[in-house]
C-alpha cells in the first residue's frame, strides 16, 4: 500500500538516510527498529512531510506520494505520532486533539461537540483526563496519550508511531498496543518504532531493521527471533543486556525521612547506600520524578528531611546538592537535560565550569578536551563538538546528558528513565556504566518504567503508587508481578 | 549562517569602513574634535547597552533604563539643591538607581512577572517619581569642577573624560560575558531556563543581579548625563530605552536570548554614533535620520537571514526542517511548562 | 476558562468608575462620559489589533507611527474638500494601516525575523517618513471638512462614533478569534509554533494576517485621531506603542503567547485610560499623576498574574489526584 | 573661526560705522524642527540673510530637548559656521555645548528662548518682555470672562519650558490686580496635541466652576480650542493664550476664542540673524544695532526686545501670514 524506495537524505555531512526501503501492507502492524541514529525518525518524518528526500521515491496506493508538507501528508491519510510529543500548553486538551480541524456548526467552532468527541476518544483510550483542562503541566505520558488521541481522531490509512511507548509504563503501553491492534483490524497500516524488542515481537506482523540509514533486513515476525533482529541492528553478537556487576552495599549515603508535598507525594522515607543501585518503580504519574526532583532541590517540599552522609541537605538548592556530590539525570532530556541550541561541548561542560577555570576564566580548550573525552567513552555519534545537540538523534542526545552528569564525578547519581528511547546496544553500555560505577562505590537511584531494566539492574526495588511508597523488595524478592501488583494497588504477597 | 561570517563580525568592519570612508568624504568628520564629541555623545547609550546586552541574553528585557537614568539624575539634583555635598549626592543617586533595578528584579524573579510588562510599568513609575521630585524646577547649580568631567577632555588631548570609563566597561563586560562562569550561565539561561535550573544554575539569582546591574549602569549613565548637560530635569533622557535596545539588537544579540556578543554591541553603538554624526555633517535632514536608524535595524536582521537563505538554496530543504522538525526545534516543549512556573 | 481571566480587569474598571464618580460627580456627567469614551476609543481600537499579534507571541511596536502616517494621508485625502469625507478618511487610514501590516507581516512571516526587532525598525522608518512628509506644516482643523471634524465629536445614543468604531472592531475581532478555525490557529501558533507547523497550520499566512489586522486597526485609529484632534502634525502618534501593549497585558493577553481575548484587551485599555483620567478628576497633584499611574499599572499586572496562577494550580491539582 | 567667511565684496552698514561682512555662514537651531512657529521664525532669518548677503541653514532635532540640540551645536562647530542663532530647548543643557562653540570662535546669539548663563551667548533676541506677556494674558482672560470673574486655570507646554514658566510667574503676581479672578490649577500638555486636549477636559472635570483657560503655547491653545469647540463648554468657558493665527482662525470665527496673542515669529529670526551678523563682523553692538532700517538697543544682559505682543481678534486674524 505504501512503499519507500532507495530513500536518501543528508543533513550537512551526516547521511541520515542512505538507501532506506520500507513496504507497508494494508492491515498490518509494521515494526521499525534500529540503533540510535539509524534513521528511523528521519524516515518517518519524510512520510509526514517534515523532511523532503534528497533522492528516492515514495508511492502510496501505487501513486507517487506527495509529502511536501505536513498538511498534504495528513490529507493523504498519514497520521504521525512523533518521538517528541508536541502539544499546545495553552489550549484545552480537546482543542489540542482537533487543532486546525475543529468541528464546526454553522461556520463557527462547535465547542460542545469538540468536547464530546474528545471525551469519546479519551474513553476509547482509557485515558482519564478532563478535555477542558489546559495541556500545561501534563506529564510526558499524559502528553503522549493526547497525541495518540489526536492520531486516532484522524482515522488515517497509515498511522506512524515513533517510540510511542518510550514514556509509558507497562500497563499504559499494553493499553496502547491494544489500540494499535484495533487500528490494524480496521484496515489501517501501523508503523511502530520501539527499542523494546519484546513489544515489537508481541505486536508486529512484520519488522524492518535499519542500520546507518540503510534498510538491512525485512522479515515476518513469525520467521525471525529477537536475537537475530538484534544482530541485524548492531551488526554483531550482543553480549548481556544487563551486565550487573555484584557490589557490596557500603554505608548509607542518602537518607530521606518523611518527605511530603501535598497532592504529589506523601511520607516518603528510604535510603540509598554507597555501591548500591536502588530502583524506584511505579506507574507513570505515581510521582517518582517529583520525589527525586525534590531530593535534588528542583522542587520544594512541605515537610521531611534529606540527609547526605548523615548531614541534612538544604531544600530547593540544586547547587548545594551538586556540591555534596549529588547528580540528577532528568526525565526530560530536551527541556531539562540539554540546551538544544548549544554545542555538545558547551552542554557537557556547563555543570563543571568551576573545574574548567584557569585564573577565574573559563578555558574553552579544557572544555572541548573534557567533552571529547566523554564523547569517546560513551561512543557518541556526533558530527563535531561545536554542532548543536539538536542535530543528534534521540539516543545520542541522552548520551550527552549522561556525560554531562557523570563529568561531575558524583557520589550519588539519580537517573530518571536513563534509557528512555535508547537502543539496545547503548542501553547495555549505560547499564554497564552504572553497575561498574556502583561497584566502585557510587550510590545510584534509578527511576525506570521498564521492569526488565529494574529487575536486571536493581539491588533493591522501591515501588510507588499515587505518591506513596507502597513496597520495598530485595533483588531476590523482586519479580515482574510483585512489582506490578504493588504499583497497581493489590496487596503484595510476601 | 556560516561560522565564519556572522553579523557581530561584520559590524567592526562596518565601523572601520564608516570612519575611513567618512573621513575621506569629509575631513571634518575625522577630526579628533568631532570623534571626541561622538564618543562623548554615545556615552550614556553605551553604558546602558553593556548591561542591557546581558539582560537580553537571558531572554529578558529592561525598558525602564531611561527612567532609571533620569531618576538618578533627579535624585542627585534634588539632594544638591538641598545642600548635600555633590560627591555624596552622586553616591546616593547611584544607590537610587540600583534600588530601581532591585524593584525590577524582585517583580520579575520573585513574582515571576514577564519583564516586558514589568518594565513598561516601572518605566512609567520611575519617570513619574522624577516629576514628583523636581516638578517644574530643574536643577543646574552644579560646580564647574564637576560638570567639566561630563563635557570636558583630558588637558592637551581630544580624549573626553568618559572615554576611559567606556573602554574599561567594554573590557570588563566582554570578559564577563565571554570568559567567565557567570557569562556561561547567562548564555545558558537564555537558551533554556529550565535546563539551567537542572544544571544547578541559580537562575533567579543571576537574573536578579542582572537587573541590579542594569539599574547600576543606567544610574551611571544618569550621572554622566547630568554632568554632561550640567543639569537635572524630570524629562531627561526620554526615549533612550528604545535607542539602547535598538543598538543592542543591531549589535546582533538575539531578542530571544542565548546568542550575541559584546564586541558586536560595542561596535554597533559606535557605528550608529559615528554614522549619525557623519550624516549630520553631510546635511542629511534630521527627519531622515529616523528612517536610516530604523532601516539599519531592519538590515541587521535581514542580512543574516538572507545569508542563511542563500546557504539554504544550495541544500534546498534545510529551512523546512529547522522550521518544523520537532526534534530540531529548541522551542518545542516536551514536558509542557505549566504557566504557573 | 478564559472568561474568568477578564473578570478581575472588568471589576477593577467598575471600581475605578464608581469610586471616582462618588468623589467627583462630574466624572460621569454627559460630557464626562463622552470625553472618557473618546479618550479610550483610540488606544482600545489599537489594542484589538495588538491582541492578534501578541496572542501569536509576537509584538507590534510600529502602531504609533502607523497611526501618525495614516492620519496624515487621511488628512491630505480630504484636505480642502467640502462636505462628505468621513468615509474617505476611514478608508485611507485603513489602506495605509494594511499596507504597513503587510510589510511587517512579510518580514516576520516570510523572512522569519523576530517581530520586536522588525516592528522597532518600522517604528523608526515610518516615524521618519511621517516627519519628512509633514515637516512643520501642521494640518489644522480649518483645512478639514466639517463632516470629519463632527465625526470626531458627535455621538449616537450617547456614545461617540469613535467608540462605536472601536466596539465594532472589538466585536469582529473577538468573534474571529473565538469562533473561527483561523482565529484558533493564532492561539495554537502562539502556544507552540513548531507544533503548529506539524499539524499543518499555515503559520506564515496567519502571521501576516495578524500583522495586517494590527496595522489595520492602527490605520483606523489614525483616521479617528485626525477626526478627534481636527489635525495632525509630525509627532502625532509617537509614544502610543507601549501604552497599547500595556493595555493588552493588563487585559490578560500574555506576551508569552497563546492566551488572551479581545474583550480583555478592550477592558485593559479602558482601565488604564480611565485610571489616567480619574487621577485628574480626583485632583491628584499634577506632578504625582504619572507615578501613581505607573504604580497602578504594576499592581494590575501583578494581580492578574496572581489570579491566573491560582487558577492553573487548581487545574493541575485536579488532574494530579486522578487515578 | 576663520574670517575667510568675510572674504569679498559688498557690505552693509552696521550700527556704529562698522561693516557687516558679507558671505557669513549662519546656522539657525530651533527647539525642534517640524514646528510651524519656528518655521515662521526661520523665514525671517532667511530674509535677514538675504539682506546682508549671508548664507543660512536651519538644523535642529525632531524632538525638543537640550541633549538633542547638543548634537546639532557640535555639527555647527565642525562645519565652522560663523554664527549660531539658537532657541534653547532648555536653559541649562545646552550651556556647555554653547561655551565650546564660543571657544571655537563661533558667535552665539539666542532667540525666542534664552539660556540660563548669559556668558554663553553674545545677545538674546526675545519676542517681548515676560512682563508684557504675563500682563496681556491676564488682561485678555479677564476681558473674555467679564466683570463677574471666576476660576481660571493655566494649560502650559512642558513643565520645564523656561519662557512659559517665566510668563506664568508674572501672571501669578499680576493677578493681584484682578481680584475677581482665581487661579485654581496649572497643568502641562507637553506641546502634544492629544495630551493637551485630555488635560483640558480633565481641568473642566476637576474644576466645575472653571470660567477660563490660559494656554501660553501655540500647540496647547489650538488643542484646547479644538476640544472646547466640540464640547458643551463652548462659549461657556473662555480661552486665551499664545497661538498662531493660521491655526486659530477657525476657533476665533466660531467664537471659542475671543482674543489671543503672539508676536511675529519671523521678527525673532530676523533680528537674531542681524545681531549675530554684527557680532560675527566684530562690530560692537553694546550700543545697539540696526536692522531693516530700524535701530534696536541692547538692554542689560544683552537682551533685545522685538516689541509688545500682537493681539488677534475676529477682525484682524485673517490678515496675518504666520
Ligand atoms: N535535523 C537534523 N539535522 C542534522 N542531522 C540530523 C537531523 N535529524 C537527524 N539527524 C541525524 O540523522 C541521523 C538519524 O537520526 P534519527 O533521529 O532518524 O535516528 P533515530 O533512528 O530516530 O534514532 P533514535 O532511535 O535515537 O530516535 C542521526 O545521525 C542524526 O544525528
Ligand atoms: N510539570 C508538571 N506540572 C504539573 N503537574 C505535573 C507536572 N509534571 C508531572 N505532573 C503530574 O505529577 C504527577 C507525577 O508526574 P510524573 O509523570 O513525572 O510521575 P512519574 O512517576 O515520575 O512518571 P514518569 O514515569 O514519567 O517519571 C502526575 O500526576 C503528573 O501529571
Ligand atoms: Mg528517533
Ligand atoms: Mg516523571
Amino acid at each position: 500500500m505504501l512503499t519507500v524506495h532507495e530513500a536518501r537524505k543528508h543533513f550537512g555531512g551526516v547521511a541520515a538516510l542512505d538507501g532506506a526501503q520500507l513496504t507497508l501492507r494494508t492491515g498490518e502492524i509494521h515494526g521499525l527498529v534500529g540503533e540510535n541514529g539509524a534513521g528511523k525518525s528521519t524516515l518517518l518524518k519524510t512520510l509526514a512531510g517534515v523532511h523532503r528526500l534528497d533522492s528516492g521515491e515514495i508511492t502510496f496506493d501505487e501513486a507517487p506520494f506527495d509529502a511536501s508538507s505536513p498538511r498534504r501528508a495528513r490529507e493523504a491519510g498519514v497520521a504521525v505520532i512523533y518521538q517528541e510529543p508536541s502539544l499546545f500548553p495553552d489550549l484545552s486538551l480537546a482543542e489540542n486533539v482537533f487543532v486546525g480541524r475543529q468541528p464546526r456548526r454553522r461556520g463557527r467552532v462547535d465547542w460542545a461537540g469538540m468536547r464530546r468527541r474528545a471525551e469519546a476518544l479519551f474513553a476509547e483510550l482509557g485515558v482519564y483526563l478532563d478535555p477542558e483542562r489546559r495541556a500545561a503541566g501534563l506529564s510526558i505520558a499524559d502528553q503522549q496519550l493526547v497525541e495518540i488521541a489526536k492520531a486516532l481522531s484522524l482515522d488515517a490509512k497509515v498511522i506512524v508511531m515513533d517510540e510511542p511507548t518510550a514514556a509509558l509504563s507497562a500497563s499504559e503501553a499494553e493499553r496502547l498496543l491494544e489500540v494499535a491492534r484495533r487500528l490494524r483490524d480496521r484496515g489501517a497500516a501501523v508503523v511502530f518504532v520501539s527499542h523494546r524488542l519484546e513489544e515489537v515481537f508481541a505486536l508486529c506482523d512484520r519488522v524492518t531493521v535499519m542500520r546507518d540509514g540503510r534498510t538491512v533486513a525485512e522479515a515476518a515476525i513469525a520467521g525471525t527471533t529477537p536475537a537475530e533482529v538484534v544482530r541485524w541492528m548492531v551488526g554483531r553478537e550482543l553480549t548481556d543486556l544487563f551486565p550487573k556487576v555484584p557490589s557490596e552495599a557500603g554505608e548509607v549515603l542518602l537518607e530521606v525521612r518523611g518527605m511530603r508535598r501535598a497532592g504529589v507525594f506523601e511520607d516518603i522515607s528510604f535510603t540509598v547506600a554507597r555501591g548500591e543501585i536502588v530502583a524506584l518503580a511505579g506507574l507513570v504519574g505515581s510521582g517518582r520524578s517529583e520525589v527525586v526532583r525534590a531530593v535534588f532541590g528542583i522542587d520544594r517540599y512541605e515537610s521531611g528531611t534529606v540527609l547526605i552522609g548523615g548531614s541534612p541537605l538544604p531544600q530547593g538548592d540544586p547547587r548545594a546538592a551538586l556540591a555534596r556530590g549529588v547528580a540528577l539525570v532528568p526525565e526530560d532530556r530536551r527541556q531539562q537535560g540539554l540546551f538544544m541550541v548549544a554545542s555538545v561541548a558547551r552542554n557537557s561542560a556547563v555543570v563543571v565550569l568551576d573545574r574548567l577555570r584557569r585564573f577565574g576564566l573559563v578555558s574553552g580548550r579544557a572544555e572541548r578536551g573534557m567533552a571529547r573525552d566523554w564523547a569517546d567513552r560513551l561512543r557518541l555519534r556526533y558530527s563535531g563538538l561545536e554542532a548543536p545537540v539538536e542535530r543528534l538523534s534521540g539516543g545520542n542526545q541522552q548520551k550527552v546528558v549522561l556525560a554531562k552528569w557523570l563529568a561531575t564525578e558524583p557520589e550519588l547519581l539519580v537517573v530518571d528513565e536513563p534509557t528512555r528511547g535508547i537502543d539496545v546496544a547503548t542501553k547495555a553500555e549505560v547499564h554497564r556504566l552504572l553497575s561498574e560505577r556502583a561497584a566502585r562505590g557510587l550510590a545510584v537511584l534509578m527511576i525506570s518504567s521498564e521492569l526488565p531494566e529494574v529487575l536486571g539492574m536493581a539491588d533493591r526495588v522501591l515501588v510507588m503508587r499515587e505518591g506513596r511508597l507502597v513496597a520495598e523488595l530485595t533483588r531476590a524478592e523482586a519479580t515482574q508481578e510483585r512489582i506490578m501488583l504493588a504499583a497497581t494497588g493489590q496487596a503484595v504477597p510476601t | 549562517m556560516s561560522r565564519l561570517l556572522t553579523w557581530d563580525k561584520i559590524l567592526p568592519v562596518l565601523l572601520v569602513l564608516t570612519l575611513v570612508v567618512g573621513t575621506s568624504l569629509d575631513p571634518r568628520f575625522g577630526r579628533g574634535n568631532n570623534l571626541a564629541f561622538v564618543v562623548a555623545d554615545i556615552g550614556e547609550i553605551m553604558l546602558i547597552a553593556f548591561a542591557m546586552t546581558l539582560v537580553i541574553m537571558t531572554g529578558e528585557i529592561d525598558l525602564s533604563v531611561a527612567s532609571i537614568a533620569a531618576l538618578t539624575s533627579c535624585v542627585l539634583g534634588w539632594l544638591v539643591r538641598h545642600g548635600v555635598p555633590i560627591g555624596l549626592a552622586v553616591v546616593l543617586g547611584v544607590a537610587a538607581g540600583v534600588l530601581c533595578g532591585a524593584v525590577n528584579g524582585f517583580l520579575i524573579t520573585a513574582l515571576g512577572l514577564p519583564s516586558l510588562a514589568v518594565t513598561i510599568g516601572t518605566l512609567a513609575l520611575f519617570r513619574g517619581l522624577c516629576w514628583a521630585l523636581l516638578g517644574d524646577e530643574p536643577v543646574a547649580s552644579y560646580p564647574e569642577s564637576w560638570t567639566r568631567l561630563g563635557s570636558g577632555r583630558f588637558p592637551h588631548t581630544y580624549i573626553p573624560y568618559v572615554a576611559p570609563v567606556l573602554i574599561a566597561g567594554a573590557i570588563v563586560f566582554t570578559v564577563l560575558l565571554h570568559f567567565t562562569r557567570s557569562g556561561r550561565w547567562i548564555v545558558a539561561i537564555g537558551q533554556s531556563a529550565e535546563a539551567a535550573t537542572f544544571a544547578g544554575i541559580p537562575v533567579a539569582r543571576v537574573k536578579t543581579s542582572l537587573f541590579l546591574l542594569s539599574g547600576f549602569m543606567s544610574a551611571l549613565a544618569g550621572v554622566v548625563y547630568t554632568l554632561r548637560f550640567a543639569s537635572s530635569r524630570p524629562d531627561g533622557a526620554v526615549g533612550y530605552e528604545l535607542l539602547v535596545i535598538a543598538a543592542v539588537l543591531f549589535g546582533g544579540v538575539s531578542i530571544f536570548g542565548g546568542a550575541g556578543t559584546m564586541w558586536g554591541v560595542v561596535s554597533a553603538v559606535l557605528f550608529l554614533g559615528a554614522l549619525r554624526s557623519l550624516l549630520l555633517l553631510e546635511k542629511v535632514p534630521p527627519n531622515a535620520l529616523n528612517i536610516i536608524t530604523g532601516g539599519l535595524l531592519l538590515v541587521s536582521v535581514i542580512v543574516p537571514a538572507a545569508v542563511t537563505a542563500l546557504q539554504r538554496r544550495r541544500k534546498p530543504t534545510r529551512n523546512k526542517e529547522s522550521s518544523c522538525d520537532p526534534d530540531s526545534s529548541a522551542r518545542s516543549p516536551q514536558r509542557l511548562p505549566s504557566s504557573s512556573r | 476558562m478564559t472568561t474568568t481571566r477578564e473578570f478581575p480587569v472588568g471589576l477593577a474598571l467598575v471600581v475605578v468608575l464608581v469610586g471616582t464618580t462618588l468623589a467627583n460627580n462630574r466624572f460621569l456627567s454627559a460630557q464626562g462620559r463622552v470625553d472618557l469614551m473618546v479618550a479610550v476609543a483610540i488606544t482600545a481600537l489599537m489594542a484589538v489589533g495588538q491582541t492578534f499579534v501578541i496572542v501569536m507571541k509576537h509584538v507590534d511596536l510600529s502602531v504609533g507611527s502607523t497611526l501618525g502616517l495614516s492620519a496624515y494621508f487621511a488628512a491630505i485625502a480630504v484636505r480642502g474638500t467640502e462636505g462628505g469625507g468621513v468615509f474617505t478618511v476611514l478608508l485611507v487610514g485603513l489602506v495605509v494601516g494594511v499596507a504597513v501590516g503587510v510589510l511587517n507581516g512579510a518580514l516576520v512571516a516570510v523572512l522569519r525575523l523576530p517581530a520586536l526587532v522588525v516592528t522597532l525598525g518600522t517604528l523608526y522608518v515610518i516615524k521618519g517618513i511621517q516627519a519628512v512628509l509633514i515637516g512643520p506644516r501642521r494640518i489644522s482643523v480649518d483645512q478639514l471638512p466639517d463632516a470629519v471634524v463632527d465625526f470626531g465629536r458627535s455621538t449616537v445614543l450617547g456614545v461617540p462614533y469613535l467608540m462605536w468604531m472601536c466596539l465594532l472592531a472589538g466585536l469582529a475581532g473577538g468573534w474571529f478569534l473565538r469562533t473561527q478555525r483561523a482565529g484558533r490557529d493564532l492561539y495554537a501558533i502562539g502556544s507552540n509554533t513548531p507544533a503548529a507547523r506539524l499539524v499543518g497550520i499555515p503559520v506564515w499566512r496567519r502571521e501576516i494576517l495578524a500583522f495586517v489586522v494590527s496595522g489595520a486597526t492602527a490605520g483606523l485609529a489614525g483616521a479617528l485621531y485626525l477626526a478627534r484632534f481636527g489635525g495632525v502634525d509630525a509627532n502625532a502618534g509617537s509614544g502610543y506603542e507601549l501604552p497599547v501593549v500595556a493595555a493588552c497585558v493588563v487585559g490578560g493577553v500574555a506576551i508569552t503567547g497563546g492566551v488572551g481575548t479581545v474583550l480583555g484587551a478592550l477592558l485593559g485599555a479602558a482601565l488604564l485610560k480611565t485610571i489616567g483620567v480619574s487621577l485628574s478628576a480626583l485632583s491628584v497633584p499634577e506632578f504625582w499623576q504619572q507615578a501613581v499611574n505607573g504604580a497602578l499599572l504594576l499592581l494590575a499586572i501583578a494581580v492578574d498574574k496572581v489570579i491566573n496562577d491560582r487558577r492553573t494550580r487548581q487545574v493541575t491539582v485536579l488532574q494530579e489526584v486522578r487515578v | 573661526a576663520d574670517d575667510s567667511g568675510g572674504g569679498g565684496g559688498g557690505t552693509t552698514p552696521g550700527a556704529n560705522g562698522g561693516q557687516i561682512k558679507s558671505g557669513l555662514k549662519i546656522a539657525v537651531v530651533p527647539k525642534a524642527v517640524n514646528n510651524p512657529y519656528f518655521d515662521a521664525a526661520f523665514t525671517g532669518a532667511k530674509k535677514a540673510c538675504g539682506e546682508i548677503g549671508a548664507t543660512c541653514e536651519q538644523l535642529g532635532p525632531t524632538e525638543a530637548s537640550g541633549s538633542a540640540q547638543a548634537q546639532f551645536i557640535n555639527t555647527v562647530v565642525q562645519q565652522q559656521y560663523d554664527a549660531l542663532v539658537i532657541s534653547a530647548a532648555d536653559a541649562n543643557s545646552v550651556v556647555p555645548a554653547l561655551k565650546q562653540a564660543k571657544a571655537a570662535g563661533i558667535t552665539v546669539v539666542t532667540y525666542d528662548a534664552d539660556v540660563a548663563d548669559d556668558s554663553a551667548r553674545s545677545a538674546m533676541v526675545r519676542p517681548t518682555t515676560s512682563d508684557l506677556v504675563g500682563k496681556s494674558l491676564d488682561k485678555w482672560i479677564s476681558d473674555a470672562i467679564g466683570p463677574q470673574g471666576g476660576e481660571i486655570a493655566i494649560l502650559s507646554a512642558a513643565a520645564t519650558a523656561e519662557n512659559q514658566n517665566a510668563w506664568i510667574a508674572v501672571m501669578k503676581q499680576d493677578l493681584a490686580n484682578y481680584p475677581q479672578l482665581k487661579l485654581v490649577d496649572t497643568v502641562y500638555g507637553d506641546d502634544d496635541a492629544a495630551k493637551s486636549a485630555e488635560k483640558a477636559s480633565a481641568l473642566l472635570q476637576s474644576h466645575p466652576n472653571l470660567k477660563g483657560i490660559i494656554a501660553p503655547t501655540t500647540v496647547g491653545i489650538a488643542a484646547t480650542a479644538q476640544y472646547l469647540s466640540g464640547s458643551q463648554y463652548k462659549g461657556k468657558v473662555a480661552l486665551t493664550g499664545l497661538g498662531l493665527p493660521s491655526q486659530m482662525k477657525a476657533y476665533v470665527k466660531d467664537g471659542t476664542v475671543k482674543t489671543f496673542g503672539l508676536w511675529d515669529p519671523a521678527m525673532l529670526g530676523y533680528l537674531g540673524v542681524y545681531a549675530a551678523a554684527n557680532v560675527a563682523s566684530k562690530i560692537d553692538i553694546k550700543g545697539g544695532f540696526e536692522a531693516g532700517g530700524k535701530k534696536y538697543t541692547l538692554e542689560d544682559k544683552g537682551l533685545v526686545t522685538v516689541g509688545p505682543p500682537q493681539e488677534f481678534t475676529a477682525q484682524n486674524v485673517d490678515s496675518f501670514t504666520f
